[in-house]
């Protein structure tokens, strides 16, 4: 492709932008046009292929090419489409219900064979579009309109799950950080494979504030932690607390004496980064958990194609018909 | 002492041993050297459950039919003429239905005790009066191909797996039929494996050669080819075989390239079997997580441009609905193509049944027409794969092609069609954006197809309700009406595109059968042989187009007195032409046992009905 | 000066305003309130889409609509009487709607250059004489609202908020209605927000004395109680939460416990979230991954003993049909509730039709008959969902349940069912082992319920084809058909167990309009009216079973003259009763815009029929 | 559930084996009927749920209730079986088709939840019933019906889907080894909670000796490794080696240095086996990787149902429809 600059202005639609005022997804909306006018792809090698769901809207206000499909099923319908195409730009915008509820096997599915699409997945925690109920990734015990007494499903940890699915490349962002998001992105644009993006997002309407012990300024220096390739494992205010890793555990240290991350190595280290949710006493990672090379999908079933186009020669019709097993009559 | 040679015009033989005995093959072999012959001719494999059972057992039992003639035939046939018995369990499921006084050869080698036991049977069937009034051929096969290939590297076990070509060795002298196709089959298939493609030559030949050796028969038989067979190039072609063929040609003759999104399933599997063969085609086969992601990949390849297609059976089918109204909604080319098979639910997974029609017109949430047609034998589904395909391209519309078992699984002989007399409907993809709408409409109300990578006419197409022309999400209620209008008569406007069937017999007369699907041979071979042998006025009309129905069917129903409709389900197509045509009466006669008709059911309905019995 | 009170006998009010300007919860007042009084009422809620819309659009607007009466009715009022409208938008939505003459309320303090620009108009309507022939009231209830609660501790935002309990208020001042009742939701709902208890009880009084104080209208209405009501006890319900007290009671008459499996859905989420509160009665809901494991589990839960059930919509039902072949197979009771929407694919989410009938009866592999049902109005709702409980559990089915986005979010008065007259059908779960069979049959063609845990009952069922008696896996073809008609007969033989719906109106006419689901009370309003008013000879038949069809409807047929077929879809019942009953002509009349029919349209259809217009 | 004693033969039923000779299912069917035998459980209680496939023949053959589903949705069957009645041993049989592939949805969402089934999942890298496609463990580049040039497909880690999709439990075992499915399966039954495991097994027909390079008697003593609660990672013919973990990598020492096992642990060591799998230097793990005690979903659905029923009584569906806003007439 050739290298395009594009404004992100070049990436709106004319069509009204119709979320809840205050919602998470205005910001993500943003740092995507921001990110995506930077990638170096036209506009019309741009396709958004969505679900159903809040978060699913997004292809509307996206000036490049999109698809509304059905829910759960962006993942399947965009493995069509990049397969087809692998000189399409593909991303794949969807919700924590969408991706991980109903749309969870071809999720899982797509990350195994890593195909060379980019998945933003909006966890809100919720379900927003249908107002209010638990999703796989609501915390036990959240009351919502069809967990009246507290939900008592266990949550998905999302980065665990896209790891456990083979994701070569898996990272984490959050709303209230653009800039964050929008560099997220660019990582996940120029990483060839599939690329699996949690985003943090808050619905103000039915799950407000689901975030907030991590996702506020204040919150984010102390609470988390942003990994980055080749960057220290630092955090805090003034980045003066490192973690290190030993035999699957974690300890925090000074910066010093912080753990440089890398999230290329064969090594199931991307899985301790994802257990931090699971420990009051440490921050969650924000950031890039796992970024491998592996062959994609798409690109290996056009080079099947192209290789044995190119060792049989072009498909004849006629011979395909006309095998020497035929005979006359007449 | 020489041996007759009898001529016969018509011939059934059925092939039938364990799973393991490589009936199949035998049967496939038997087939291919038969077309070549220039016999016409018709099969019927018969798998028995999906999993390979105990040897020895009734349930293990796996068969193959196939009828030769010097005339044009419809069907594999009713009734054997002779019946290959590899073993006591294979005597004991198929004799009864061999004709009266028809040959039976039986492998003494496997009616011990044990495999006795095996098929569940107190005594020898080749010795307690069960064959009375057939003429039985006890051979032991076993002894006979151990003996034959004395000496072969082979182990004792190996050997015995080669008795399967010494019965297609002996039935090849029963019906004087030449050696040569086989043993170049042979040759290719074991080109790697020198020993077994001498052990098979060997075991093959012996077979032919006892037939003289052994004066076991009477008789030799001859089938002479066809004599009014149409001029041109033909070949032997299994309906699912064909699909692939029609799919691969249809997406050439819309200068497109093919895209198959599919999950594996009885007995729609080997299309995408075949298929994954034809990457020099550009054919693109995915074979996914599921019947959903199958589709859905298919639509998604549809929205960049290539010809989508997925392949399934009815369970599947039922999975796919979902994603098909998507494919009506957002108006891309999509061909479906559903094997069916027997249910409900897994029912009878190797077996056939026609039960999907309803589901295929109305197996969706809301009203969400769509073409669907139907093949009728194996050689006409390329046909309708190739019609599928100009219907989905030059309409916009996803097309549900039915397909069933026996089509799938049947062979017959196939006129190759001349390749410059094809239809050619190039797809029209638009790249212009000077009065780019991705909701206008041409002639056929067809919108245009605006592929992603095209600059200047970035769209957004989805699930949601389109505004008329401009595609946008739209909730206005008359907008709604009308899109709703235009998506029936989109479909309806197939109808200016396809041609009134033509009725196969009499104008005018009491009875005219209507059919679909698979049942064409048996319907066609009931009706032609009632009017020839005993002069009964009745006509057969062949629907290849279930939606949307073609015109002048009213004036054909007309013209008959009665109308009967024989499906392999409890009532589709009948209650389908009843509500379309109420001015008329369509009777349904119903079969669904896992088989096809029979000529005969037919002709024995037919009857019946004009003698007011039923 | 006092002020008139004028009668009134019937009365439709619409409240439109932006998403969030609580019209939901003003209509919901209105309509408690006014069932308290005694009228007979019917409501139709509209949502906008699904997303909350940038505030002011026309896409934002939300509507809901109560009708009130002091006789009879059984629609939600085709044309308002009084339009409340709290912004630009709303008013240029709904005002041409309104009646010549009729009353509209608009709020002038969102009628700003900015509130006019969002709505899209050039000019302000109230000015511009878009307006003229109405009476307009034109109030500016942001400043009355803000004055009111002048030292409220609240935010002038969430003064704001308090605008609709403002014109509640003023509606109940102008309809006399009393402000107990949500005066004591107020209280009830803000316990532990006083400060927005007393905010909107301020609002609300305010509201109420302005009608008094600031003589905007000419005089107040009465509209007295229904006199002829039935007598009984009454109390206002939804659809889906009458859907979900019905699931409850009919378990506890088959003396089960409920299970439900599900995943949301709009119009069907309700539902669930009604019976997730009802943890005392033993029942369990699981909110499920999909639509798939939603009826999965369900029919787990059935095998297991409980009464299962899943609730959707017209996209999750296209997702659970192979699993409803499961369930047909393995004949097991299950409710399966599918509350319409409109489509195809995800269409318009939030907007009724009637098109999910030929979905239900067909949109499954293979033959595949299970019993469906449809409820008629929000009451009807609860006896349907009984009546679906008894026939699963009786004959051991699937059963579909079919009810809309209308009678899901519309309201009327229940005439509460005398506890001890509900039908009891206690299900037969089997313990002993002497004599059980898995796949023996009762008079009504059941199979016994064995349940895991009862000792000596061990078997295996499942998708595959069962054997008659034994239930073992069975390939034989007889038995395939044996099955087969089994299946179809045991959801046939329901028939003997419904009555025969009765007409309304004459026996004999030279109209019967026949209709199913929630078109029934515009029918029903249209027909008795015509007869009425203008002694048109029309009568009304309603259809709650859709399949079976009971016992004598070709009868009924034989006595009219024409029939006319009106629904929500483009032809559904029309073509299942044209097919059914070739012997009758049965004419569609369909409308797909999202909304219900009008009592007018049925009315002018009628006419047009009868003189032989259409 | 009383401690009931039952010999292998109670649990077989009076339906015939029919898979081909020398499938491996043969000596999973005959390691099940030892092992269920043994679990205390009275017959009448246990229920076998299966979707399709050549494996998910097995209820037929066991005396107990069986429940032949349809493809891939045992999962769902069975929770909704088990959610109803807690009370039964409900156990899932299934492929790596039918659990991974059609089904992967339900099984990740099983795992989730920790519903209290006892999943087996005979993973012989193949579709059997269907007659050889390559199925989503395939590993890439193997050539099948529907792979003619190899397939394209990066294969799932079933074990670090299951660890990644939040499984409690957690294990590995193989047709060739009887002992070692009993005790596998033994330990699953006294796991509270979801247990998956994944059975390695021969297809003989369509996928012949996919895991001899570990599954033979030889093979498996120098090329697994048998993790147990609190034994040492050792293997080799004479335990002579053994395995510790530091940082997320996996070295080879001597037998006596060897890290004890704790699949207790809440630490991702569990993933960290699964990651020999990838390493051509190390063994495969067999054995328990995980077992970790969580609520159980259908536990916990009951004890909501209880405590509500406790707190508000039995609930009267007279005063449920008969509310206080109901009014009389006439
Ligand atoms: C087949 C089907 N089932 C259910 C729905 C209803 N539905 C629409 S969106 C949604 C959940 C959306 O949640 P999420 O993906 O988290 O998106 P959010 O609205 O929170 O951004 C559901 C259940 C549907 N549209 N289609
Ligand atoms: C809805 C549906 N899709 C597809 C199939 C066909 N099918 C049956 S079993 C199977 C795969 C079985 O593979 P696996 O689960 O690995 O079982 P195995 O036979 O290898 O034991 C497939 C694709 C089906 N029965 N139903
Ligand atoms: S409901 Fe929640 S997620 Fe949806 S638009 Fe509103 S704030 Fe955003
Ligand atoms: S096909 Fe393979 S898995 Fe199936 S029964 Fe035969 S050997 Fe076993
Ligand atoms: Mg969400
Ligand atoms: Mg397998």
């Amino acid at each position: 492709m050739s290298a395009v600059q594009l404004t992100p202005k070049d990436l709106k639609s004319d069509q009204e932008v119709r979320w809840c005022p205050g919602c998470g997804d205005y910001a993500i909306l943003n740092a995507t046009q921001a990110a995506l006018a930077e990638i170096g792809v036209p506009r019309e090698k741009m396709t958004i292929i969505s679900g159903i769901g809040c978060s699913s809207r997004f292809p509307y206000y996206m000036g490049c090419y999109g698809f509304h499909g059905i829910h759960g099923r962006a993942a399947a319908i965009a493995t069509g489409t990049k397969t087809a195409n692998p000189d399409l730009s593909v991303w794949v915008v969807t919700g924590d219900g969408d991706a991980m509820s109903i749309g969870g096997n071809h999720l899982i599915h797509t990350m195994r064979r890593n195909v060379d699409l980019k998945i933003l997945m909006f966890n809100n925690q919720i379900y927003g579009l249908t107002k209010g109920q638990y999703s796989p990734t609501s915390p036990a015990g959240l009351k919502t309109k069809t967990s009246p007494f507290g939900s008592v499903d266990l949550p998905f940890n999302p980065i665990n799950l896209a790891l456990g699915s083979g994701a070569t490349f898996v990272a984490r962002t959050v709303d209230t950080n653009p800039k964050h998001i929008k560099s997220t992105l660019l990582a996940a644009a120029a990483h060839k494979g599939v690329a699996f993006v949690e985003i943090w997002q808050n619905c103000v309407i039915f799950n407000d504030g689901a975030w907030k012990d991590w996702s506020t300024k204040d919150a984010r220096a102390e609470r988390t932690i942003d990994l980055q390739p080749g960057q220290p494992l630092v955090y805090g205010k003034d980045n003066e607390k490192g973690l290190r890793i030993s035999g699957g555990e974690v300890e925090v240290v000074a910066a010093a004496d912080a753990d440089v991350w890398d999230p290329t190595t064969a090594a199931p280290l991307a899985y301790v980064m994802a257990y931090l949710d699971e420990r009051e006493d440490l921050p969650h990672a924000l950031g890039i958990f796992r970024q491998h090379d592996k062959p994609t999908y798409d690109a290996a079933v056009k080079e099947q194609v192209d290789a044995l186009t190119a060792k049989k020669g072009k498909g004849d019709l006629k011979k395909l018909i006309y095998t020497k097993d035929a005979w006359q009559v007449g | 002492m020489s041996i007759a040679v009898t001529r016969q015009d018509d011939v059934v033989i059925r092939f039938a041993g364990d799973s393991g005995d490589g009936m199949q093959i035998t049967g496939n072999q038997f087939t291919d050297t038969t077309a070549l012959v220039g016999n016409d001719l018709a099969t019927f494999p018969d798998f028995p459950a999906e999993i390979r059972a105990p040897a020895g057992t009734r349930a293990g039992v796996s068969g193959f039919q196939i009828r030769f003639s010097s005339t044009d035939i419809y069907t594999a046939g009713d009734i054997p003429d002779v019946l290959v018995a590899m073993n006591a369990a294979a005597l004991i499921v198929n004799y009864k239905d061999v004709a009266p006084g028809g040959i039976i050869i039986a492998n003494t080698g496997n009616f011990t005790e044990r495999d006795l036991q095996k098929a569940k049977l107190a005594t020898n069937p080749l010795e307690d009066g069960t064959l009375d009034g057939y003429r039985v051929i006890a051979i032991d096969i076993n002894a006979r191909v151990t003996e034959a290939l004395a000496g072969s590297p082979l182990t004792s076990k190996d050997v015995l797996r080669c008795k399967n070509f010494y019965v297609l060795g002996l039935m090849y002298w029963l019906y004087s039929r030449p050696l040569e196709p086989t043993l170049e089959w042979l040759a290719a298939k074991f080109a790697k494996k020198q020993d077994l493609a001498d052990a098979n030559r060997t075991a093959l030949r012996a077979g032919y050669n006892s037939g003289d050796i052994h004066e076991v028969f009477q008789g030799r038989y001859e089938v002479v080819p066809v004599e009014n067979a149409l001029p041109g190039t033909y070949r032997n072609i299994m309906g699912n075989h064909a699909v692939a063929l029609g799919l691969v040609a249809g997406a050439e003759l819309a200068g497109l390239k093919l895209f198959l999104g599919s999950y594996p399933i009885t007995p729609a599997t080997d299309i995408l079997q075949h298929l994954a063969e034809l990457k020099e085609f550009g054919v693109i086969t995915c074979q996914m997580e599921d019947e959903i992601a199958g589709i859905c990949t298919a639509i998604g390849a549809s929205y960049a441009g290539m010809l989508g297609c997925t392949t399934t059976s009815g369970p599947g089918l039922a999975l796919k609905t979902e994603a098909i109204g998507l494919a009506i909604m957002t108006e891309l080319p999509l061909v479906i193509v559903d094997v069916q098979r027997a249910g409900p639910s897994t029912g009878l997974p190797t077996k056939v049944e026609q039960a999907d029609l309803l589901q295929s017109l109305f197996g969706r949430n809301s009203d969400a027409p769509l073409p669907i047609i139907a093949c009728a034998t194996p050689a006409d589904a390329f046909d309708c794969a190739v019609e599928a395909c100009r219907i989905a391209v030059q309409y916009m519309t996803p097309v549900i092609l039915l397909s069933d078992n026996y089509i799938a699984n049947g062979a017959e002989p196939w006129r190759l069609p001349e390749m410059d007399k094809l239809p050619h409907f190039p797809a029209a993809q638009v790249t212009d954006p000077a009065g780019y709408a991705p909701y206008a409409r041409d002639g056929k109300l067809a919108r245009p197809w605006a592929v992603p990578g095209t600059p200047g006419l970035e769209h957004r197409i989805g699930g949601l309700e389109k505004e008329h022309i401009t595609g946008n999400v739209s909730h206005n209620p008359e907008n709604h009406q009308l899109m709703s209008e235009l998506r029936r008569d989109k479909v309806l406007g197939v109808r200016d595109t396809i041609p009134t069937p033509e009725v196969s017999g009499p104008r005018e007369a009491d009875l005219l059968v209507v059919g679909w699907g698979s049942t064409y041979g048996a319907i066609r071979s009931g009706t032609e042989r009632l009017r020839r042998e005993r002069n009964v006025s009745v006509a057969h009309l062949h629907l290849r187009h279930l939606w949307p129905l073609a015109n002048g069917l009213d004036e054909i129903f007309a013209r008959y007195k009665q109308i009967l409709v024989p499906e392999l389900n409890m009532g589709q197509l009948s209650r389908l032409l009843q509500g379309e045509y109420p001015d008329h009466r369509f009777l349904h006669y119903g079969k669904v046992k896992g088989k096809p008709f029979t000529a005969r059911e037919i002709r024995e309905k037919i009857t019946a009905v004009l003698e007011g019995k039923s």
